[in-house]
């Protein structure tokens, strides 16, 4: 048995608790210490998930590196962990996501507590010296949780750590808002903390009831197990029968709660609040980490675990996820707050990545995959930009700004980059998933393909529109001062540049890891890609000369 | 059983009187409390006033935790599994469920004693230092007496005596084995706590009138239990558990009095309804539920921690040897009546709970809903039901202890603070005590990785298997609701700005100290690691009779 | 050889890169390097010229895999190039006139201090309609197709801190989706239909598939075609374009991008010839839009937009013969390039002449330049009698033949686009008349701006000169040098086919009847605008040519039925967002309070009420109890 | 005498006791209405005793009398003690706390 996937996901809880523990921050040096630290235990976590996706053999089984330890015996929990080429994928995706929020944030979280309330934290309290350790230990508590998600091959286990992240992540979302806000931008703060929560809470408790459903059912025909692997070969196999009602009450349960933290339309109000209240980079936690937990199970244990139900809700769903694809794309294009915006982009494409997951096509499924990572990459280099924009002129109001290219050059590329990443175009990664996306969907249900097709319009819309608004035109009054992309910034946003313009180009490296789990997923249901109608000769591609 | 006839061999055979087996080994953690509560007695009568306080500390812990040592003896001796049986003449049941719930009373017990010697956070009166009882409880409030008594800095040590006997009887209670004991049981654990609820030092008037409340009710909820007790007698003409049982199911012989008795089933169910009544009350279920916001307000905190805890676990362990010993055949009678009150006690609890303003109250309600929760295990009717109440019962009294005893620090000019505006911004105060009542509102709330969601999880878990489906679902939608309120508080602590003239968080003494950190790392304990405990409690699941 | 293919691509795509990440340093003499890989990317493009004639028609077309790049179970993706006739036909134009323009740049952009990057954009812009012309699958073509968008979106909005520029820049983008939707769903049609999307097989199969199928494939593929090419309905971006610096309209506005849906239709030939309806569509698409397009350019003020509405109508023209399918194809190609030379020319002329103007667009000031500016006036001349269609010039020869073409359809529809095509002919020569004559003759209308500073036009550095002297030399020859032993027809009959049509009229007839359009064009407009003084101030003019100026009220169209419903729904959503769905949830949320507070009231803090409870709550359980046993 | 009529009887007293439960405001009033229940309790606990044949009910009826002193002990003291505070015997003034 490996510890890999055991060690990569304690380096970051070990980091939180040890990041907690340093001293406290009252001196500048003392901070940079803790922050340091964090960082490397962030970018350690990242060696471990390439050596996690080094070690996968994208030919081997769905299980790689598996691991189980007893955990509860008595409710028949191990806590089993294994990766297979989707989980591997997002691992990779948040282990390289986190060291560069955590840069982003590097200030995030010294200085007051917020516009409003500045002088509410006095210097030398208690918490003025214990925020920045706050900050990134709970980054760091998020990303192991995260990363124990992605892994478990335990239902239990899984349901676990998808509820248990929700209360670092409250903390950050309430805790630490980006100074941009309004006068009662911390009433506005903890309201949108409080709305996550509740919201996803409510998820993690209908699927609670569905879990423990689950065990129920298996239970009677003696497959009294959590373990994901052992009843979904039970499933495959006949061995175990679920009744097709309590099936279906079964995925809704489950469905429920990830649909929430997808979000699927119309779901999907938290997300707005909290993305808009908090910092960028733990907006980008959010929307690029926390959120794909949500997508990922639906790919892995909807439709694992209750294959006819998800076949039945299937064509709901995809008018759901449709709905929200154009949906969230208008309300986006009537935002007049930057990072509301972008939140409101993101339920836009979590549309798209539904619609790929319930195609049940191998192109739906792949380029579903495919669409979290990208859409991480992309919404965290997009939406970071407009923190860095944010934190200079301190307005989140998308009419304050104007003429930024002019004063701030690589910003407004930069931001323009990370735009048109989101608007998928071609030859950047988005573009790969969505088009795979759409092409999935399409060949299943023409229809819903051709209206999610419009949505490339009015991707093109909100995000040129935004640049539009913010970054072109005569310099505002206010914009003349801001600065432009810093070095540490610069780090930030190069990477993610570089992944979105490298996936974009040469996916093939990704689409090997994924390919093979997304094809044992359709076996689970029992679906095979619609063949084309008339299929060309054997002769694929050129080569002919 | 006493028949008359036996009576009558013994007048026949001479004046010597038969004298009972009494199983003294088995009996002792029950005798050892009682012993020691008699030795408080003296110590009050005879010792002078300066080492009361200490001797009676003394006195109590040992006795708390000879009786401790004393149930793990037993139980590792075998007594709560193979040797289970019945003792003193079939009055006293030493079985699994008994031995784990006594063990549970007695180490919340130490705890609470320790909170009760808590020192340091009042202020000193003439150098004396004074804890959270009156000074003279005798003494009118505010009268020239009580000022007298104050200055000289008098302690209500009887506080501690009246604790071991409410132990004394709360240990009786679960392993209670007959009607009569069951009711000596539970007057001699309401009695002293009738007393104690008087007791508060500081805003005596509502202690007072928690107490006359809390007395009152009692009382009536008690002749409830009374009248039950003999319609119940009068139908199966025994008081034993296991003979009701016996004649319930038929399996008795049949003597011409039984079969006119028989006859009447009105008897038996007005009979079993009322028992359930007493039982009910002392649990805190709706409808007899409207004593506790009152009493847990009125009562010295201590001694709200201590009753929330212990009260309720010994509450439970007699109703479920009730329904489980002497019932098991009514099952279909009395299962829907307590679907109904689970549902609405969950319901109302935690809907109640939301426009609290008092932190006691709140939690009151919130233990309400918990016995909500805590029925949906009971409903159960099979040993994995059982296992999960134990284990939720133990989970629940260590999160309520702590939660109690973090109250009692929180303090200003007038005393605890107990409003909630008071504790707006406690987060930012001081962090740590924050984080440690935020654990404890989250175990409550039944977050994974805390004790409260292996409990929680653990009874639902039961349910279901037990076929109470749409009692899981809503006890999922009131645990949303009740996470609502919890939420809420922690907003209140973390992400509002501190009350100028907020209060002070008191530091106490390491008594203090230890009750709430042993609250946290069990907390911690039963949420990470359970499965010791949960074996622990499968193993006791088992009653006897 | 083939191995050059990627190189062809590599070259500029090395340049934009070099050029955005170099920073600074390379402001000096990065458009050096920029005209210098676009150069290279030409030499390339000669050298595999030079390998494909060496070989027999047959053989000439070429593949070269790159990579795999998106594959997924029966999804085959792969980055490979094809060169064949038509594609090479394409790189020469696109490299070649590129090349131009880039030289042209940087005189005309000397004195931005932004032009490094302005020569990133221009090579990203070459890389990428090489990418789209040399794509063996429509994948990766779509990659070629929004990666000029993106060039385009980049240089139209070059000057972005002008509003105008940013909302033109933006504007074409977004319109142009609209087009790429459509290739996004023809893809996706034919994956369905043929498990494949690369350009042989599916050609190849193509025969299989209902022609319901086909219809749809062909009907999206013109959507795509619309949007790039701005035909009507998507025509609206390309006037607003022009803001872009004028070498950029030259470029890509006129001579290349605008051009990919011809490129588009043409390679998509065999998928056409076999939807009939899908063809109609295509050829009454470029006949509108040829008519549309010049009845704007004749009433546009803007020299600029006057020569887009030419190009639009230009465009239209060779739509229109892409449609009439193989009769067609090669004469629209043919079109295209010899519209490539002549418009880009004259774009560069119109630069020149804005750029001797002090950025002056409006015509009505400019009058009598050809003496100060006398190479500009003699390029953008040629260019004139090329695209008017003077005999002997290469306009002639290219557009004589797609109007035979439009006769030779047959039928009635052969009548009605010969005369289309006719009209469109003498419309043409009267707005180009009007543009000559507005520009170059008459008296000087020019006066000093704002600051009094006199405009003192004057001619254009060598760098700038030098390239429309080429373009002439195109303009002029080229299409003699095509129609000569119909070696461009026999260039490209491999690729796109050929087939004879049926014309009513003979060749001669329709030569005749063409030149005599253009010279009553352009007398006309001679008589209007050359024998009396231009008025300074626009004349209100007639309801039409008032609807003309606004581009016969595409925007108002759009406005009215596009954007303002589609702000407002926005709108509506967003309220619908915070009220609708969250009111909801608070509303839930507000409800459950609302409960708590009303249910909070029978916690009276009464004893006896509490007793009561308790005694209510015994009744009931005890009911209950008895009632589950009686039931 | 049939034993029914003693459990009427019973049965009547435990209702009477308790609605004076609900109606009384005094509070030793009220409490002696619980000891009423409690005694209705022991007359039931007695009838059935003497019904079955054997002692258990009695012994328990005992018990409870034992109980109801003790519980008279601690009542007392409570509410003299609030009594004395008050200058009132009426349950109905104990509202301090409420909702």
């Amino acid at each position: 048995m490996s510890y890999l996937l055991s060690a990569t996901c304690a380096v970051p809880a070990a980091g939180a608790v040890l990041t907690a523990a340093l001293p406290a921050g009252t001196t500048e040096a003392r901070r940079r210490t803790t922050k340091t630290v964090a960082l490397a235990v962030s970018v350690l976590t990242l060696g471990l998930a390439a050596a996690v996706a080094a070690s996968f053999e994208p030919g081997g089984a769905r299980y790689q590196l598996t691991e189980s330890h007893s955990w509860i015996r008595s409710f028949g929990i191990s806590f089993s962990l294994g990766a297979d080429g989707i989980g591997t994928a997002l691992v990779l995706l948040t282990a390289v996501l986190v060291p560069l929020v955590m840069l982003a944030g590097w200030h995030d979280a010294t200085g007051p507590v917020s516009g409003s309330a500045a002088g509410s934290v006095p210097e030398g309290s208690f918490e003025s010296k214990r925020r920045t350790q706050a900050f990134f230990a709970l980054i760091l508590a998020v990303e192991a949780m995260v990363l124990v998600s992605f892994l478990a091959t335990d239902v239990f286990v899984f349901y676990v750590f998808f509820e248990a992240m929700l209360i670092p992540m409250y903390f950050l979302i309430g805790g630490f808002g980006d100074r941009a806000g309004g006068p009662d931008s911390d009433r506005q703060r903890s309201y949108a903390a409080v709305k996550f929560l509740l919201y996803n809470l409510l998820g993690g408790l209908v699927m609670l009831a569905a879990v423990i459903g689950l065990y129920v059912v298996a239970a009677d025909q003696g497959q009294a197990t959590f373990s994901l692997t052992a009843l979904t070969d039970a499933i495959s196999s006949g061995k175990l029968v679920i009744d097709p009602n309590a099936q279906r009450a079964l995925f809704l349960g489950f469905f429920f709660a990830f649909a929430v933290k997808a979000p699927m339309w119309p779901l999907h109000t938290w997300l707005p609040n909290a993305m808009g209240e908090s910092t960028a980079g733990t907006a980008v936690l959010i929307t690029a980490v926390v959120d794909k937990v949500g997508t990922f199970a639906m790919l892995r244990f909807c439709l694992g675990l209750f294959p006819d139900a998800s076949k039945t809700f299937a064509p709901v769903i995809m008018v759901l996820a449709l709905v929200g694809i154009v949906y969230g794309a208008l309300v986006a294009i009537g935002q007049k707050d930057i990072k509301r915006l972008v939140a409101y982009a993101s339920i836009s494409h979590f549309g798209f990545i539904i619609l790929g997951v319930f195609a049940m096509t191998s192109q739906g499924q792949s380029g579903a995959t495919l669409y979290m990572v990208n859409h991480g990459i992309s919404t965290a280099a997009w939406m970071l930009v407009a923190g860095f924009l944010i934190s200079r002129r301190g307005s989140r109001l998308i009419a304050d700004y104007g003429g930024v290219q002019k004063v701030a050059p690589v910003l407004a590329g930069t931001f323009l980059i990370g735009g048109l990443a989101t608007l998928s175009l071609p030859g950047m990664a988005p573009f790969v998933s969505e088009f795979l996306v759409l092409v999935g969907t399409f060949s299943r249900y023409p229809a819903i393909g051709v209206v999610a097709t419009f949505g490339i319009v009015l991707a093109a819309l909100y995000a040129l529109l935004l640049y539009q608004r913010t970054m072109t035109g005569p310099v505002k009054a206010g914009v003349e001062g801001v600065k432009d992309l810093k070095a540490r910034e610069l780090a930030v946003v190069a990477p993610l540049v570089a992944l979105t313009l490298l996936l974009g180009v040469y996916p093939k490296p990704l689409t090997d890891m994924v390919n093979p789990a997304v094809n044992d997923t359709l076996s689970q249901v029992h679906r095979t890609d619609p063949a084309p109608a008339h299929p060309v000769a054997a002769t694929n591609g050129g080569e002919q000369k | 059983m006493i028949p008359a006839h036996a009576l009558a061999a013994a007048n026949g055979s001479g004046p010597s009187i038969p004298a009972p087996h009494i199983e003294y080994g088995q009996l002792s953690p029950m005798l050892v409390v009682f012993g020691a509560a008699l030795l408080g007695v003296l110590v009050e009568a005879f010792l002078p006033r300066r080492a009361r306080a200490s001797a009676q500390l003394g006195v109590s812990l040992l006795g708390l935790g000879g009786a401790f040592a004393a149930v793990v003896v037993l139980a590792a001796q075998g007594h709560g599994t193979t040797k289970a049986g019945l003792l003193a003449m079939g009055a006293v049941a030493i079985d699994g469920p008994a031995l784990f719930l006594q063990g549970v009373i007695l180490l919340t017990a130490v705890l609470a004693v320790l909170t009760y010697a808590e020192g340091r956070l009042e202020p000193r009166i003439n150098g004396h230092r004074v804890d959270a009882f009156a000074a003279q409880a005798a003494a009118v409030p505010g009268g020239e007496q009580e000022r007298d008594a104050t200055r000289e800095g008098l302690r209500t040590t009887e506080i501690y005596p009246l604790t071991l006997f409410a132990v004394g009887g709360m240990l009786l209670f679960p392993a209670a084995n007959d009607l009569l004991t069951m009711f000596v049981a539970l007057e001699v654990l309401s009695l002293p706590l009738y007393l104690m609820s008087a007791l508060a030092r500081r805003r005596r008037l509502i202690s007072q009138e928690a107490a006359v409340k809390y007395f009152l009710l009692g009382a009536f909820a008690s002749a409830f239990f009374l009248f039950g007790t003999a319609l119940v007698y009068g139908y199966a003409g025994s008081l034993q558990l296991g003979e009701i049982a016996d004649v319930v199911s038929g399996v008795s012989q049949v003597t011409p009095a039984l079969a006119v008795t028989t006859q009447n089933d009105a008897l038996l169910l007005i009979g079993l309804a009322m028992l359930a009544v007493g039982l009910l009350f002392k649990v805190g279920a709706v409808p007899f539920h409207s004593w506790t916001p009152d009493v847990y307000q009125g009562a010295p905190t201590p001694v709200t921690g201590f009753m929330a805890a212990a009260t309720k676990t010994a509450a439970f362990g007699a109703l479920l040897r009730l329904f489980y010993v002497a019932f098991p055949g009514l099952r279909w009678d009395w299962r829907p009546v307590m679907w109904g009150v689970a549902i609405l006690t969950m319901a109302v609890g935690a809907v109640l709970a939301i426009t609290q303003q008092d932190v006691k109250r709140l939690l009151a309600y919130s233990s309400v809903a918990h016995a909500g929760f805590i029925l949906t295990g009971l409903i159960a009717t099979d040993r994995r039901g059982v296992a999960a109440v134990l284990f939720y019962l133990l989970a629940y009294s260590f999160v309520t202890l702590g939660a109690f005893a973090v109250v009692t620090l929180v303090r200003d000019s007038k005393g605890e603070a107990t409003h909630l505006s008071n504790w707006a911004g406690l987060g930012r105060r001081s962090p740590l005590l924050a984080a440690v009542f935020a654990l404890f509102l989250l175990a409550f709330a039944g977050i994974p990785l805390t004790s409260g969601f292996t409990g929680k999880f653990a009874v639902f878990q039961a349910a279901a298997e037990g076929g109470a489906t749409p009692l899981v679902i809503v006890g999922v939608l009131s645990s949303a609701v009740a996470a609502f309120f919890y939420i809420r508080v922690i907003v209140l602590m973390f992400f509002s700005d501190p009350q100028p003239s907020g209060p002070a968080v008191a530091v106490p003494s390491p008594l203090t100290a230890t009750a709430i950190g042993v609250g946290v790392l069990v907390t911690l304990g039963l949420g990470l690691l359970p499965q010791y405990f949960l074996d622990l409690a499968s193993k006791a699941a088992l009653f006897t009779r | 050889m083939n191995s050059l293919i990627p190189l062809l691509v590599a070259a500029p795509l090395a340049g934009a890169a070099l050029l955005l990440l170099g920073g600074r340093a390379l402001d000096r003499f990065g458009h050096w390097i920029a005209t210098a890989l676009a150069a290279l990317s030409f030499a390339f493009g000669l050298a595999l010229f030079a390998d494909m004639l060496g070989r027999d028609a047959e053989h000439r077309a070429v593949t070269e895999q790159l990579y795999s790049w998106i594959p997924v179970d029966g999804f085959q993706a792969d980055v490979a190039f094809q060169l064949d006739q038509l594609s090479i036909t394409f790189v020469l134009l696109i490299t070649g006139v590129g090349t131009l323009i880039h030289l042209y740049s940087v005189g005309y952009m000397a004195h931005d201090e932004r032009r490094r990057r302005f020569f990133a954009y221009l090579n990203l812009f070459l890389a990428a309609m090489l990418v789209l012309v040399l794509a063996d699958n429509y994948l990766l073509l779509y990659v070629g197709w929004e990666g000029v968008g993106l060039a385009s979106f980049l240089l139209i909005g070059f000057w972005q801190h002008k509003p105008s520029a940013a909302t033109a820049a933006k504007k074409a983008f977004i319109v142009n989706r609209v087009g790429d939707m459509g290739l996004s769903i023809a893809i996706m049609l034919m994956f369905v239909e043929f498990g494949s999307f690369a350009f042989q097989p599916v050609f190849a199969t193509a025969g299989d598939a209902s022609e319901g199928k086909l219809t749809a494939i062909g009907l999206m593929l013109l959507l795509a075609a619309c949007g790039k090419s701005a035909q009507v309905p998507l025509q609206s971006w390309l006037g607003d374009a022009m803001e872009g610096p004028t070498p950029v309209s030259a470029l890509i506005h006129a001579a290349t991008m605008v051009t990919a849906g011809v490129y588009l239709i043409v390679r998509s030939g065999a998928i056409f010839n076999l939807a009939p309806d899908a063809q109609t569509a295509v050829v009454v698409v470029g006949a509108v839009t040829l008519l549309f397009g010049a009845v704007v350019g004749c009433a546009k003020d803007d020299i600029k937009k006057a020569l887009a509405g030419s190009t639009m109508s230009q465009i239209g023209y060779m739509i229109m013969a892409a449609g009439l399918g193989p009769i067609g194809y090669a004469f629209a190609i043919m079109h295209l390039v010899t519209h490539g030379f002549f418009k880009a020319g004259m774009f560069l002329g119109a630069g020149s002449v804005m750029h001797g103007m002090n950025d002056e667009v409006n015509m009505r000031h400019y009058g009598g330049l050809r003496k100060y500016m006398p190479v500009t006036f003699a390029t953008f001349g040629l260019g004139y009698l090329a695209i008017i269609g003077f005999p002997g010039l290469s306009g002639f020869f290219s557009k004589d033949k797609i109007i035979e073409a439009a006769f030779a359809k047959g039928g009635t529809e052969g009548w009605i686009l010969g005369l289309c095509a006719l009209l469109g002919a003498a419309v043409t020569a009267f707005y180009m008349t009007r543009v000559m004559v507005l520009t170059f003759f008459g008296e000087k209308r020019w006066q000093p701006d704002a600051e009094g500073n006199d405009p003192h036009p004057h001619e254009s550095p060598k760098s700038m000169t030098v390239p429309m002297v080429v373009l002439a030399f195109g303009s002029v020859f080229a299409g003699g040098l095509f129609v000569y032993g119909n070696s461009f027809l026999h260039w490209l009959e491999p690729v796109t086919g050929h087939a004879e049509g049926d014309s009513p009229l003979s060749p001669w007839t329709v030569t005749g009847l063409a030149t005599a359009c253009m010279l009553a064009g352009a007398a006309l407009a001679w008589q209007m605008y050359g024998r009396s003084p231009v008025p300074v101030k626009p004349p209100v003019g007639s309801l039409l040519t008032r609807a003309a100026r606004r581009d016969l009220l595409q925007d108002d169209f759009n406005h009215a039925v596009l954007v303002r419903p589609g702000t407002a729904l926005a709108a509506t959503l967003v309220w619908f967002d915070s009220r609708g769905l969250d009111g909801f949830v608070n509303g839930l949320a507000a409800a459950i309070g609302g409960i708590s507070a009303r249910l909070r009231r029978i916690q009276t803090g009464y004893v006896r009420t509490y007793a009561l409870s308790m005694f209510g709550g015994t009744l009931v359980l005890v009911a209950s109890t008895l009632l589950m046993r009686s039931v | 005498m049939n034993p029914a009529n003693y459990l009427y009887l019973a049965a009547l007293l435990f209702t009477i006791g308790a609605s004076g439960v609900l109606l009384r405001r005094n509070a030793i009033v009220l409490f002696m209405c619980v000891e009423l229940m409690l005694n209705a309790s022991n007359l039931a606990l007695v009838t059935f005793s003497r019904m079955h044949g054997n002692l258990d009910g009695q012994i328990l009826a005992f018990f409870t009398m034992v109980v109801a002193a003790a519980e008279v002990v601690v009542g007392l003291a409570i509410i003299v003690s609030i009594f004395r505070t008050r200058h009132s015997a009426s349950v109905d003034d104990s509202n301090l706390m409420k909702l």
